[in-house]
């Protein structure tokens, strides 16, 4: 075999030997495809593997762990959750609409395929900047995909992100995340057990679609991006819908043995990782895999990356009983092969073998690295920040103003209003406050659930920006008033052959790891996207967490608009805000520099436990935690839900400045509202709980007042609330539709 | 004056589901002698111009550029003056 | 009361629907399938939203040619109560038992948020209960833009068979309230007997408070007064 | 075989939001020679027939009962022998 060959598909030198000494022979083009798509970075994570060992993996809750295709938490009553997110940067780049809406199915088949009931859907996102036209394309691309997928499906869309900021230009990222409920025993596993029972694939035709779409991923976006372009599919959400509802009827019977959905690399997944996982073999024929175009090649049938299908393994005597339940649903169940002993692969073309390869050298045993690391330079640059380099305001309105329509802070309603998020009658608390939370029937119960990643922090400082992203999810899960259970992670990254990125890769996960440790939410499940990159240099280091948290009981939640007129605002949590790294700094200032806010376990937790202690005592009114663009928008955020105006007065101590205090961001600080009869109540369970509390105002009237004192000045913003929702409101839509 | 009727499809090894779906409901309404069936988008665009060869450039052009996308989309046109 | 609700492939809010009638309102409710012509013995039928057959080419369109649409039609015409929500009214629409078309939103956009519908006629079954009320009810979809050729909505307009306009919580008539563009706020509409409900907001995901609203309730409370009165 | 290719326009006295949307977004462009834009639906179907006139006369039905709607849309097709 020439060396061109296997290096056209994306192995190198030494990875072809390692072939060569696992099979005793030269490979065929179909091994070779096999093994060049199973050891694409996107199937084996060779680079991160070692890296995400580091994770925390289990608690007293965890039921599955990562390796599975999502992972399950027990969240009492025999009943569980499972949960994923997945990113889909790559397609969403050349073909925003498919490519995200595509990557809407892709999370949800790893959803039921564990034998859950898809219940909710939020998405991560990121582009460059919105004054960009191609920006505009994308943006409005990818949202209406992922609307176009979640809503016809029938799954609503409950939460999520999005952020800008030029490092996204040309490479935006889109990450979605599926959450499912189940009971405890209906849980399946991709794996093939059973010597000689049937193998099945059903679902959609296979066509030449996303042919080596996995190396695609595993790639720099470049011109030769534009060639490799046939690597988008158009997902078929009707199938999707339609394949829910068969696969979960099946689960329910009791006859699957084994279920695995197809997402990259096609049936060559899903054969090596079922039997490999179940220590088993598979002898399949791709002639009797019902095809979409005529002519296609063995090896095309085996890494086809055809959306909505699923493997299947069942036993010999329970296919027809399949056939029935998918002759029911109008879709197509064909036997294609059988489970064998002997831990091989085989693949045949009618009867002729074309490939036979052992399954775990496909699969747990591909080649694993350890790239090198090195400390970023750009960092000695951009770390020091003195305030100088930060010219003090005159106009505080102005400043105001240009805060909350920045495209980062301004409401995100263009966003959530085209997704679905009510269908199915379970979301409780709506998108727009800090978590979102469904109800599950039959029970007491609430989940809650959200997704929070900084690129800027992590850009910042790798290590720091890592905790920051878990104790934000897990604050604002607490917010609600929901226990943080566990958490999947998406990394987002440059090329992780470059040495600086892989030293981000490293400490961000480190990061994480620790803070998942502290707040004993381990991660079930999760994915790395790496070669992020266009010519013009990496994307932000981007790890997105999603967060699941519960609620033994769904009445006593939070959510963070103002209620009513009267209640007292308090500023809890200690903690000094700083400029380093926030939304104010890079809007008004241009600046991208300094260190993201220190971050304390003990206050963080502490602070978490009040917020959840406080909701379900039923003391407060509403809790929203300090993020984006400090006090002065969190202050704001309140009044825009809640539709209520507020007075607040703010001392200032020390050498702080007016800007830093308002604008300048923190961890472990929210903002709560109560009745001001809860008021001693409120006082006293702070004390337990170590956490400082501090009056700074009340809601009422028509304005958003805050006043700002100290000896020397004085600054006031008061601006009516009517008018400057209006702005903050319409702030994206103005951007996007011109 | 000139009008262009633009045809755009989905290109032929991109699944079409709609095509899917409405041959099916054609063959449930008893249509059996239905072969493939392709759905795809129409345009009717009017634009000025002075002649055809200009007027065909813009159109190639606006089609590049904004009415489709050439990742998974074809697109065929015919210009007549009005 | 027995209510049945039926499933098409690609059916979503099947569920909701069988939900807020069998749980909120205590009714009777079964599922009907759209292969069977059979409504076994149901006083409502319910066409709930959803995407039909992925709304490929016109939403509600290829379910319209149903088996059990067969049958819905028949059960119409004999006077039997038939709510259309949201894709259900596109199916009814599209299989004529309502005049006029839904079309792509004004704002080429999927719509989800909570709109106040002003209920402009209070003798349908479906509205008994209403008064002149300002419901608050959500509509989620992408295809809701109501038309009507002139001397149909005149028509519609004379016979008092607009049931639902979009308006302000204070209840006017206003374009902002309008969320998809359809003709004179119409967000539903009966037949001439008023037996045929279509309506593009959700009354069945606005039946409980935590919900944020229980205003689909009074929908569901009505139909359950005049069955009681017709018996 | 025959293929019909049907292209299905909303009508004259139907709002065409996707028209107006693709007109604005090609003046953006600086096309501002461009008029007006209608957007509608193109569709390929192949059919078994014994001749055009059959042919012809089943895609009408077709069109009739359900690739189109009379109350909003207009319809035009072609049939080629392939
Ligand atoms: N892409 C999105 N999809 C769905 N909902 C979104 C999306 N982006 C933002 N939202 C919703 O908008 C609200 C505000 O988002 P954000 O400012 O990121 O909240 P936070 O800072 O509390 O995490 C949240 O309820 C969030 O779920
Ligand atoms: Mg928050």
């Amino acid at each position: 075999m020439k060396q061109e060959m296997w290096r056209q598909l994306g192995l190198n030198d030494k990875e072809y030997q390692m072939i060569l000494e696992i099979l005793g022979r030269e490979p065929n083009y179909v091994e070779l495809s096999m093994y060049s798509v199973m050891w694409s970075e996107h199937c084996s994570y060779k680079n991160s593997k070692r890296v995400l060992k580091m994770f925390p993996t289990e608690n007293e809750r965890t039921l599955l762990g990562p390796g599975e295709n999502a992972g399950i938490v027990d969240i009492g009553e025999g009943l569980a959750v499972a949960f994923k997110i997945e990113s889909h940067n790559h397609p969403s780049a050349i073909e925003p609409y498919q490519g995200a809406a595509t990557g809407v199915g892709g999370i949800i088949r790893d959803i039921f395929t564990m034998g859950a009931r898809p219940i909710a859907l939020l998405n991560s996102l990121r582009f460059g900047s919105l004054k960009e036209d191609r920006v505009k394309w994308l943006f409005s691309g990818v949202v209406s995909g992922i609307a176009g997928y979640g809503n016809c499906i029938g799954i609503p869309t409950v939460g999520g992100e999005v952020y800008f900021d030029e490092s996204y230009e040309g490479n935006p990222l889109v990450n979605a995340m599926c959450v499912g409920i189940m009971e405890h025993e209906k849980i399946s596993l991709g794996r093939a057990k059973g010597e000689g029972n049937s193998v099945l694939l059903v679902g959609a035709r296979t066509g030449r679609d996303g042919i080596h779409g996995v190396t695609f991923a595993s790639e720099e976006l470049g011109e030769e991006s534009e060639e490799k372009r046939p690597a988008v599919q158009v997902g078929d959400p009707f199938m999707e819908k339609l394949l829910v509802e068969a696969c979960l009827e099946l689960i329910e019977m009791g006859v699957v043995v084994g279920i695995q959905d197809l997402g990259g690399a096609g049936l060559t997944c899903a054969t090596s990782e079922m039997s490999s996982r179940g220590g088993t073999g598979m002898d399949i024929d791709v002639s009797l895999v019902p095809l979409r175009e005529e002519g296609m090649d063995p090896f095309e049938i085996m890494i086809s990356e055809s959306q909505e299908r699923m493997l299947l393994v069942v036993e010999k005597d329970k296919e027809e009983t399949v056939k029935k339940v998918f002759d029911k649903w109008e879709l197509t169940a064909s036997v294609i092969g059988k489970v064998t002993g002997d831990g091989m692969v085989r693949v045949r073309d009618k009867g002729r073998l074309v490939a036979e390869v052992p399954a775990r050298s496909l699969a747990e045993e591909a080649p694993v690295y350890c790239p090198e690391m090195r400390f970023p330079s750009y960092l000695e640059k951009v770390s020091p920040l003195s305030l100088e380099d930060i010219p003090e305001p005159r106009e505080a309105e102005e400043v105001f103003l240009k805060m909350i329509t920045s495209p980062n802070i301004a409401s995100k309603e263009w966003v959530y209003r085209q997704y679905d998020h009510m269908v199915r009658t379970c979301t409780v608390i709506l998108p727009g406050s800090d978590a979102a939370l469904l109800r599950i029937r039959g029970t007491d119960k609430g989940i809650a659930m959200t997704t929070d990643g900084n690129g800027r922090y992590v850009y910042l400082d790798p290590y720091l920006g890592g905790m920051i992203a878990v104790a934000e999810a897990a604050r604002n899960l607490s917010c609600s008033g929901a226990e943080p259970l566990a958490v999947t992670d998406c990394l987002n990254f440059g090329n992780p052959e470059k040495p600086e990125v892989f030293w981000q890769f490293y400490k961000t996960v480190e990061g994480m790891s620790q803070a998942c440790r502290e707040f004993n939410t381990p991660v079930i499940g999760g994915n790395v996207s790496f070669y992020n990159e266009t010519a013009k240099g990496a994307i932000f280091p981007t790890p997105i967490v999603g967060m699941v948290g519960l609620l033994e009981n769904i009445e006593q939640r939070c959510t963070a608009g103002y209620k009513k007129e009267g209640d007292i605002i308090f500023l809890v949590g200690e903690g000094e805000p700083a400029p380093g790294g926030s939304e104010y700094l890079k809007h008004i200032h241009g600046l991208l520099k300094g260190s993201p806010p220190q971050l304390d376990f003990q206050r963080e937790k502490k602070l978490q436990s009040f917020l959840r202690e406080a909701v379900k005592a039923g003391l407060l009114s509403s809790a929203h935690d300090l993020s984006e663009g400090g006090l002065g928008v969190a202050l704001a955020e309140g009044c825009f839900s809640g539709n209520l105006g507020i007075k607040v007065e703010l001392s200032m101590e020390g050498s702080l400045r007016w800007d830093i205090l308002l604008f300048g961001e923190v961890q472990s600080q929210a903002l709560v509202t109560l009745d001001p009869q809860f008021k001693e109540k409120i006082t006293r369970l702070a004390k337990e709980k170590g956490v400082p509390l501090k009056e700074i105002g009340f809601v009422g009237g028509k304005n958003y007042k805050v006043e700002v004192r100290s000896q020397e000045m004085n600054r006031t913003i008061n601006l009516p609330l009517e008018e400057i929702k209006d702005k903050w409101r319409g702030a994206i839509e103005c951007l996007v539709e011109l | 004056m000139w009008k262009a009727k633009i045809q755009v499809t989905l290109k032929k090894s991109v699944l079409d589901p709609q095509g899917v779906a409405v041959e099916k409901a054609l063959k449930t309404l008893n249509y059996s002698n239905v072969g493939d069936v392709r759905v795809g988008k129409y345009l009717e665009v009017s634009v000025d111009g002075k002649d055809r060869e200009e007027v065909e450039g813009q159109i190639r052009d606006m089609c590049d550029r904004l009415l489709t996308n050439p990742v998974i989309e074809d697109y065929t046109f015919e210009v007549t003056e009005v | 009361m027995k209510f049945g609700v039926v499933v098409f492939p690609g059916s979503n809010c099947d569920l909701d629907a069988y939900h807020t009638v069998k749980d909120v309102m205590n009714q009777q409710v079964e599922y009907l399938w759209h292969k069977e012509k059979d409504l076994k013995g149901t006083d409502c039928v319910i066409l709930p939203g959803g995407f039909t057959y992925g709304d490929y080419l016109r939403p509600g369109a290829i379910a319209s040619l149903s088996p059990v649409v067969e049958s819905i039609i028949k059960f119409a015409r004999e006077g039997g109560l038939v709510l259309g929500i949201c894709n259900g009214f596109q199916v009814l629409t599209e299989a004529d038992l309502l005049p006029g078309a839904l079309y792509l939103n004004l704002s080429l956009q999927f719509r989800c948020v909570f709109t106040h519908l002003l209920v402009e006629n209070s003798q349908t079954p479906y509205t008994k209960l209403a008064g002149n009320k300002v419901l608050k009810i959500p509509v989620a979809h992408g295809d809701g833009n109501y038309y009507a050729d002139p001397e149909t909505l005149k028509r519609l307009e004379k016979e008092n068979r607009i049931v639902f306009r979009y308006c302000t919580p204070e209840g006017e008539i206003t374009r902002e309230s309008n969320p998809n563009g359809s003709l004179a706020n119409i967000a539903g509409i009966c037949n001439e007997e008023g037996n045929v409900l279509g309506m593009m907001p959700h009354p069945e995901r606005a039946g409980e408070e935590i919900l944020g609203s229980s205003d689909g309730k009074i929908i569901f409370d009505s139909i359950l007064e005049f069955w009681g009165e017709k018996r």
